[in-house]
């Protein structure tokens, strides 16, 4: 079957190869491209990797990473797990949580900077140690100006 | 001259600003006409000291930090470049006290060398494990790794060497190296770190255990939250193609990055995920051993373990065995994290006390306040009270109260923390995370939070049931995530009872 | 759940490998002998002990989800899935104690604290799985309270027509989604989520009829709750018996359990599901077999004779004593009038093997000639005399199971994903475990593509060339020494193999001379020939893509040339296997239903065959062959036919170039038709009579594999009387009664009369399931591998190659009918749709489309949707077009389920050349864009 | 019966056996065909045909195989 070739799909598909295990790298370029995964691309993309649609659904909604509707302009991870929780993580998420507006903010369950909590991802390469509530509205306020 | 200056390029550096460093330095440099080339490394581990810059100078690496970049001209101003005195100035490297007292041997390239570049590991050693296994038949190379007591440092523990004779034995073909890069533990880092820091290393053991078993594919699956180790190992591996080529090491490596789900840190998710689908664990047996990735022979373990196959190679297997108490041989990165002062990464002999690098180390909780609660082994190990501070840093040990040492990350908490919370907190990450496919973990998370809203609520005849569903969920369940749950929970309840009244 | 005691092992019996010896274990003390590689729980089972359990079935592979089965081993920590836990030689296990009791409790506590609790109330009330296991680990009370988070309250999906999925009710099992990937091999259904979150989803997560499903009912027999339930069963609640039977649709010949309630003659069926024990099917099942039933008591069935004078006269209702003395007087008068041979009959591969011997029997017996024919004749008659020449034997070499041992499959001319999908499922399934697949088929049919499925490689012949494609194979195992000589040399005729070898190795057979003719890349020949010559096991699986052409016979016996040449017979996992089309094809084959042939393929000129019928039935038998169904056409054109007992048969719908057809039946004295439903060809019928389902009746019908299978009375016949009473009846009343009491007479009769059949009966049948023939005093248990060491029935039992010369069809292009027209089925409707028409599968197909590929669409204006003309030198029709590359340009495509779209109307009157079975796979037709729909699409007179 | 349609046939069954290499064996298998699956009012039509309008229209080997046919 054809692609679409105007979602990119077929050259993504062309560099991984018709293969079932290219689904998950292939999803990573997806959303990198789209900032989610557009539902009309699952049947093109089950048919070129030879699955069937309904495990490319089921994968795509297993994993937390992928994201079914675009997100906000910016998308904020808090990490909530348990060396940030021990350094005032849970107030500093239910702090974000409050905030609304074109961000995206959602909890992440470690980012690796355990001995720097609590930490903050922001659009999955930035990263903020030892975050407080004011740096953090500071931090956002700085990213909502942005956009 | 030009003179080589050191900003880690490491996450944790990131985080706290080092690219902002690394600019400024660039920038003041260039401004004041120095030579200077700038080495993105590893972090050392130290992390109340980062961004630690250091400057090479004849008289070995000097140090500096916490270095923030309007630090920058002052530093310069004071002779940066010579290794100038200057408030941040540490002095050299190797003479703090905390990495002084460290054992450092799967980590002790790490902050030294340049991670983006193969010459830079080969002068620092690197490369003479796997020039050794070249000449090894497959299962010399599984004897050495045998004999030198090496245990998975994932957090299962399993003797690495008789998990690569399974896989060396096997008929089928192919076969298959992944290594476990799924790093989700909280308190968890040294294999980001490692990733990071020395991800030649870590490439090179994988190669190793691919002569050993006779596989020539690898997989490196490392979790999406780490994009910055991903970066670093895509680049290493590429890198690594044609030095590996030129040995005629046939052995190809592949990264996959994960997607948000704790339970592909464990193998057989981890299988599932790489091969395309949903990440739910595998009933076992078969051992991935036997029947792994696409169904074939696979060894599994995590980076630790495979960066610590090249120096048993290049040094023979006493360097490993001849550390570490009883049948933990070796050394282990551990983990200081959470609420403590000078929170790092400390590799060191199996045997230390847990007090020694809570108190020795970490210099107690970052707040100030007395530390009360340590949770070692990640979100599904127990926690510890300060009566249990003196247990030994050992598998057995640990297991003997009820523990589990897991991936070496020890998490902090001070006196101001609510143990129920946190025991619902392990439930509710339970739930978030349960992959679904077993009934204890799939419900049983979900009614275990509702059973501590009911007990923090102040129905204490819900305690029984708690047990009874920790119970259930330690036996039933198919793999750890369910099974290891009760840990915090009943180590919580048992040790802190007054927090559940 | 089935009523009827079909035990669940838990797990899959365990791939005996032969290499790893049996191994001896305890279970609560009790020794059990299990081969290596069984589960605890199916080694428990074997001891008679019985592990509770919710998401282990003994048709899927166990997964340790619902963590029901844990035992405790002696000198292991822990308590493992019995489910998942390989037994071990002098293990002890124990199944039962305090501590597993409390641990069972409450996982199912676990369990029940996310469900309905509404058993009174609930569909599977007495039959559900859950409910049995709730009681079997004493659970009484859920701790945890109602306050919690649950699903119940979660919509319910009742898009299918014949079973809805209601999620307040699914416990996560996975069964489901188990069933739809390892039994059903279409991966519709999937979990969606994670965690307590995770659900079961078709598809994307919209509804069942949006997905991927193609309602073969694995999920719902799966199920051990009522989440996925039939529409029936939760009309009327569980049945109180079921009765094991066969289905009547293809040549799979599945079994079922036909579950039931109320009187024993006038029950209230329930449901069918297919049985475990089914040895063709094991537990498998299709939309149609398992949901399209409802025909049977469809209103439209006509249950009282009726005869008329003319065809153009009204239907008059009549005695079946009176229909049957007007037909036999008719029959009689025509013999009187215009000789013995004016009259003749046409059997049914829908019958039973008795209601075809029956009816043979009556047109040799008391009509005196030998003018009977079946159904076969339009859809595998080449089969039988293509192998029949080649091997000796007219029928299929193998079993259906022996495809799990098959290296390399072709599938040529044959869609088993549409037309034989429980074989489909089973073919998938091996191609999934790694065997590799040649496909050979002028369209790009599911097998080329689907989800875990895909052909190594696909060779798309232009309609009609079959014989080139197989000649190239030929040519490169020839010339490339790709032959098994110690096969050819043991087992073969020496000449008819040295006269082969000459005629495929001359360069005009070569891939590159042939490929002008069929179009298919020389380098695509060569590498199928490479791969399926130098398998170590390869089968080929053949349909009426290769025997409904003018070189039928040709194409079939090149078939088994290539299966000769490459050794690939007389085992498991090889094999030359057609695919029969309905489900007593064989069997109506094997019954003597040819013009030609005597029960077992014995020919009518053989005096000593003859004999032996002659001195069973007191008669003398004509020593010359009788006409054929054309030929029976032809003949009534002229004025020498005019008598026809059509049973269970609708030619004027299903034969070739429809006009021919009508006016020869429109020419005879006296049809008499005998059938469910007034058909296409009652129309030109003197006498109807009405035929009874097989719920109706006792009976057996033979499938692809030569696998004789009970069907067994379900119901009373509607009409007071079954298809073999009527033809006893009919007889009788032509002066030659015959003394039957019940079916098993008859098979009794055949068994005696036949040395293929001498074996079998109704009692043997139902103490082993089924039999294959040959079944006798040499292989008294059946004969599942044909061929085994020597080609039997063969002089010498050596195998005889023939020579396969490529000769190009009659039906060309030209520039008037510049498109070839091929002709398939879709998987929920079955042949002229009789049955599924009348049933809710019209939901899944309502009508039949033309494809056509896009460059042929752009040409003549036509998108998708469009109505258009479709016209071949026989005739023209109209039907909507659908625009799809799974066609190749200048080739359309169409089914014929539907008489309004009148495919036979432009199929034409070229057929094969040995056995004049129509040539309806290639007809040159023209295709134009209509500007408006037709008043009447099909234009029939 | 109709003679066009029973040329058609024989020339088919003559197609197929005319590949044969001994000549002599393919005009006795082609009429060994006729005889054992041709009702024998078919084989009479088509002898009818041949006496009336000769036999132009059947291919060589079938011309041959006809004279070959039992009466």
């Amino acid at each position: 079957m054809e692609v679409q070739e105007g979602h990119g799909l077929a050259a993504i598909i062309r560099r991984h190869g018709r293969r079932p295990d290219a689904l998950l790298p292939i999803l990573h370029e997806i959303q990198e491209t789209h900032g989610h995964i557009p539902a009309d691309l699952v049947a093109p993309l089950a048919v070129a990797l030879g699955l069937s649609r309904a495990e490319v659904h089921g994968v795509v909604s297993y994993y937390s990473h992928f994201r079914q509707a675009p997100p906000g302009r910016h998308v904020v991870r808090v990490c909530c797990a348990e060396a940030c929780q021990a350094v005032g993580a849970e107030a500093l998420a239910e702090h974000a949580q409050r905030r609304s507006g074109d961000l995206t903010i959602e909890p992440v369950y470690c980012l690796g900077l355990c001995a720097v909590g609590p930490a903050v991802q922001v659009d999955e390469t930035h990263l903020h140690a030892r975050m407080t509530p004011e740096k953090l509205d500071a931090l956002l306020a700085r990213l909502e100006r942005a956009s | 001259m030009t003179t080589t200056l050191y900003v880690p390029g490491d996450a944790a550096a990131l985080a706290l600003g080092a690219d902002a460093v690394a600019a400024a330095i660039d920038r003041e440099a260039r401004r004041r006409g120095s030579e200077v080339r700038i080495v993105r490394n590893g972090s050392r581990g130290l992390f109340w000291l980062e961004p630690l810059v250091e400057v090479a100078t004849s008289s070995g690496r000097i140090a500096y930090g916490p270095v923030a970049a309007e630090d920058v001209p002052a530093l310069f101003a004071a002779g940066l470049i010579d290794g100038g005195d200057h408030r941040l100035r540490l002095g050299p490297i190797e003479r703090l006290p905390y990495l002084a007292r460290q054992r450092r041997i799967v980590t002790h390239r790490v902050g030294i060398v340049d991670p983006g570049s193969l010459g830079d590991y080969l002068a620092h050693g690197g490369g003479r494990g796997l020039e050794h296994a070249r000449r090894l038949r497959p299962a010399e190379i599984v004897e050495a790794v045998t004999d030198s007591g090496l245990r998975g440092r994932g957090g299962a523990a399993f003797p690495a060497g008789i998990k690569w004779r399974t896989v060396l034995d096997a008929a089928a073909t192919p076969k298959y190296v992944v290594c476990n890069a799924d790093e989700g533990d909280s308190g968890t880092y040294s294999d980001r770190m490692l990733m990071e820091g020395d991800p030649f290393g870590l490439i090179e053991g994988m190669a190793i255990a691919g002569l050993a078993v006779g596989a020539t594919r690898g997989y490196l699956y490392v979790r999406s939250e780490y994009p910055h180790a991903i970066a670093r190992l895509e680049a290493a591996v590429a890198a690594a193609a044609p030095w590996l080529r030129e040995q005629s090491v046939d052995f190809a490596i592949e990264v996959r990055k994960g997607a948000g789900s704790y339970v592909c840190g464990e193998e057989t998710a981890m299988l599932e995920s790489i091969e395309g689908r949903r990440g739910q664990v595998r009933a076992k047996p078969p051992l991935p051993a036997v029947a792994g990735l696409f169904g074939r022979p696979t060894v599994i373990n995590n980076v630790i373990t495979l960066a610590s196959v090249p120096a048993i190679l290049a040094e023979g297997a006493a360097g490993c065995r001849d550390h570490g108490v009883g049948r933990s041989r070796g050394t282990l990165p551990f983990q200081l994290a959470g609420n403590i002062r000078y929170g790092g990464l400390v590799e060191v002999p199996f045997g230390l006390s847990l007090r020694q690098l809570l108190d020795d180390f970490g210099g107690g909780s970052r707040s100030g306040r007395p530390l009360r609660a340590v949770q070692v082994g990640g979100p599904l190990g127990a926690y510890l009270p300060a009566s249990q501070f003196d247990t030994a840093l050992d598998y057995e040990a640990f297991a003997a109260i009820g523990a589990t040492l897991g991936h070496g990350g020890i998490v902090a908490f001070d006196d101001s923390v609510d143990m129920a919370r946190q025991a619902r907190y392990a439930f509710a990450f339970c739930a978030a995370e349960s992959c679904g496919k077993c009934t204890p973990c799939r419900i049983g998370s979900v009614r275990g939070v509702e059973v501590m809203d009911r007990l923090r609520a102040g129905d204490s005849s819900q305690i029984e049931l708690l047990r009874s569903l920790c119970d259930t969920m330690r036996h039933g369940s198919l793999c750890a995530m369910g099974s290891m749950t009760p840990n915090p929970v009943l180590s919580a309840l048992d040790h802190f009872p007054e927090d559940f009244a | 759940m089935s009523l009827l005691p079909e035990p669940d092992f838990g797990t899959p019996a365990a791939d005996a490998d032969g290499a790893s010896p049996p191994l001896t274990l305890a279970i609560d003390g009790i020794e059990v002998v299990v081969p290596a590689g069984t589960s605890l729980m199916r080694a428990a089972a074997l001891a008679g002990v019985a592990i509770p359990k919710l998401c282990a079935t003994d048709c899927l592979q166990a997964v340790g989800a619902c963590r029901l089965c844990l035992v405790e081993i002696d000198g292991r920590k822990g308590t493992p899935a019995s489910c998942t836990t390989p037994a071990e030689a002098g293990m002890r296990v124990r199944t039962q104690s305090p501590r597993l009791t409390e641990l069972r409790r409450n996982v199912m506590e676990l369990t029940l604290s996310d469900h309905p609790l509404d058993c009174l109330t609930c569909a599977a009330n007495g039959a559900c799985e859950l409910q049995d296991m709730a009681a079997a680990v004493g659970l009484r009370e859920v701790r945890y309270g109602l306050a919690g988070a649950h699903h119940l309250a979660d919509p319910r999906d009742d898009s299918n027509p014949y079973f809805g999925y209601d999620p307040a009710k699914c416990i996560v099992c996975f069964r489901c989604v188990r069933a739809c990937d390892e039994q059903q091999g279409s991966f519709a259904l999937t979990a969606t989520g994670r965690g307590f979150a995770t659900r079961i989803a078709a598809g994307t997560g919209g509804s069942f009829m949006d997905s991927d499903c193609v309602s073969c009912g694995a999920c719902v027999a799966a199920c051990p709750t009522a989440t996925l339930i039939e529409k029936t069963a939760r009309a009327t609640g569980s049945a109180e018996r079921a009765i094991a039977t066969t289905c009547a649709y293809c040549g799979v010949g599945c079994g079922f359990l036909v579950e039931v309630d109320g009187p024993p003659d006038t029950p209230t069926i329930v449901r069918m599901t297919p049985s475990k024990q089914g040895q063709a099917n094991r537990g498998h099942a299709c939309v149609k077999g398992r949901f399209a039933w409802g025909y049977a008591t469809h209103q439209d069935r006509v249950v009282r004779p009726m005869i008329r004078a003319r065809i153009t006269d009204p239907w008059r209702e009549v005695s079946w004593d009176e229909a049957l003395r007007h037909a036999a007087g008719e029959f009689r008068r025509i013999q009187r009038e215009h000789g013995r041979d004016a009259v003749g009959a046409i059997v049914s591969s829908r019958c039973t093997n008795e209601e075809d011997y029956l009816v043979q029997k009556l047109v040799r017996a008391a009509f005196g000639n030998n003018n009977v024919d079946t159904c076969a004749r339009v859809c595998h008659s080449p089969t039988g005399y293509g192998l029949g020449q080649t091997l000796g034997t007219s029928a299929g070499t193998q079993t259906f199971a022996s495809v799990d041992k098959a290296d390399v499959i072709v599938v040529i001319g044959a869609n088993p994903g549409e037309a034989h999908p429980v074989f489909a499922s089973r073919l998938k399934r091996r191609v999934r475990a790694g065997a590799r697949l040649i496909v050979i088929d002028p369209r790009a049919i599911d097998l080329v593509d689907s989800p875990h499925v895909r052909a190594d490689v696909h060779l798309q012949p232009r309609p009609g060339t079959n014989v080139a494609v197989l000649t190239a194979l030929a040519h490169v195992i020839v010339t490339e020494g790709l032959l098994d000589e110690a096969f050819v040399a043991e087992r073969c005729e020496r000449q008819s193999f040295a006269d082969w070898h000459n005629f495929v190795a001359r360069p005009e057979n070569s891939p590159e001379a042939l490929q002008a003719a069929s179009g298919v890349p020389a380098a695509r020949v060569r590498a199928a020939a490479r791969l399926y010559a130098t398998a170590d096991n390869a089968a080929i699986y053949y349909g009426l893509g290769v025997t409904e052409h003018a070189q039928g016979s040709t194409a079939v016996m090149a078939i088994a040339n290539l299966a000769m040449a490459t050794g690939n017979l007389g085992r498991e996992g090889v094999g030359v296997n057609p695919l029969r089309g309905q489900n007593n094809v064989q069997g109506s084959c094997d019954m003597g239903s040819f013009p030609h042939e005597l029960p077992g393929y014995r020919h009518v000129s053989d005096a000593a065959t003859r004999t032996a019928f002659e001195r069973a039935w007191g008669v003398d038998l004509l020593p010359t062959p009788g006409l054929r169904i054309p030929n029976m056409f032809d003949a009534a054109l002229d004025g020498s036919f005019l008598g026809l007992y059509c049973q269970g048969e609708d030619p004027a719908q299903s034969d070739p170039d429809t006009r021919h057809v009508q006016a020869a039946l429109a020419a005879m004295e006296c049809v008499v038709v005998q059938d469910l439903f007034l058909n296409e060809t009652a129309r030109f019928a003197h006498v109807f009579l009405p035929g009874s389902s097989f719920l109706e009746k006792d009976g057996t019908f033979t499938n692809a594999e030569r696998r004789i299978s009970r069907v067994r009375r379900v119901m009373a016949p509607l009409a007071g009387m079954a298809d073999w009473q009527v033809t006893l009846a009919l007889a009788e009343a032509l002066g030659y009664p015959m003394q039957y009491r019940h079916p098993s007479d008859i098979m009794d009769e055949i068994a005696r009369l036949t040395p293929t059949f001498a074996g079998v009966s109704y009692e043997k049948l139902d103490r082993m399931g089924s039999l294959q023939w040959p079944c006798n005093d040499a292989a008294p248990a059946g004969t599942p591998t044909m061929h085994v060491g020597g080609f039997s029935s063969r002089p010498g039992g050596k195998g005889r190659f023939m020579i396969a010369q490529y000769v190009p069809s009659d039906e060309q292009t030209t520039s008037r009918h510049p498109l070839l027209l091929t002709t398939g089925r879709v998987l929920s409707q079955y042949n002229v749709g009789a049955q599924t028409r009348r049933t809710a599968n019209v939901r899944f197909h309502a009508e039949d489309l033309l494809e056509i590929h896009p460059h042929d669409a752009e040409q003549r204006g036509i998108a998708d949707g469009d109505w258009v003309g479709l016209e071949s030198r026989a005739g023209a029709t109209a039907l909507r077009a659908e625009v799809t590359a799974r066609v190749q340009p200048g080739v359309v495509y169409t089914t014929f389920h539907f008489p309004e779209s009148g495919a036979n109307i432009v199929t034409t009157d070229s057929s094969d050349w040995a056995t004049n079975c129509p040539e309806y796979k290639v007809t040159a037709v023209q295709v134009r864009r209509l500007a408006r729909p037709p008043a009447r699409a099909g234009g029939a007179p | 019966m109709n003679a066009a349609h029973l040329i058609r046939m024989a020339n088919r069954i003559g197609d197929f056996f005319v590949a044969m290499p001994d000549r002599e064996q393919a005009v006795r298998d082609v009429a060994d065909h006729i005889a054992r699956t041709w009702e024998p009012r078919m084989t009479r039509d088509l002898r009818a045909h041949v006496a009336a309008h000769g036999d132009a229209d059947l291919s060589a080997i079938v011309r041959e195989a006809l004279v070959r046919l039992p009466p």
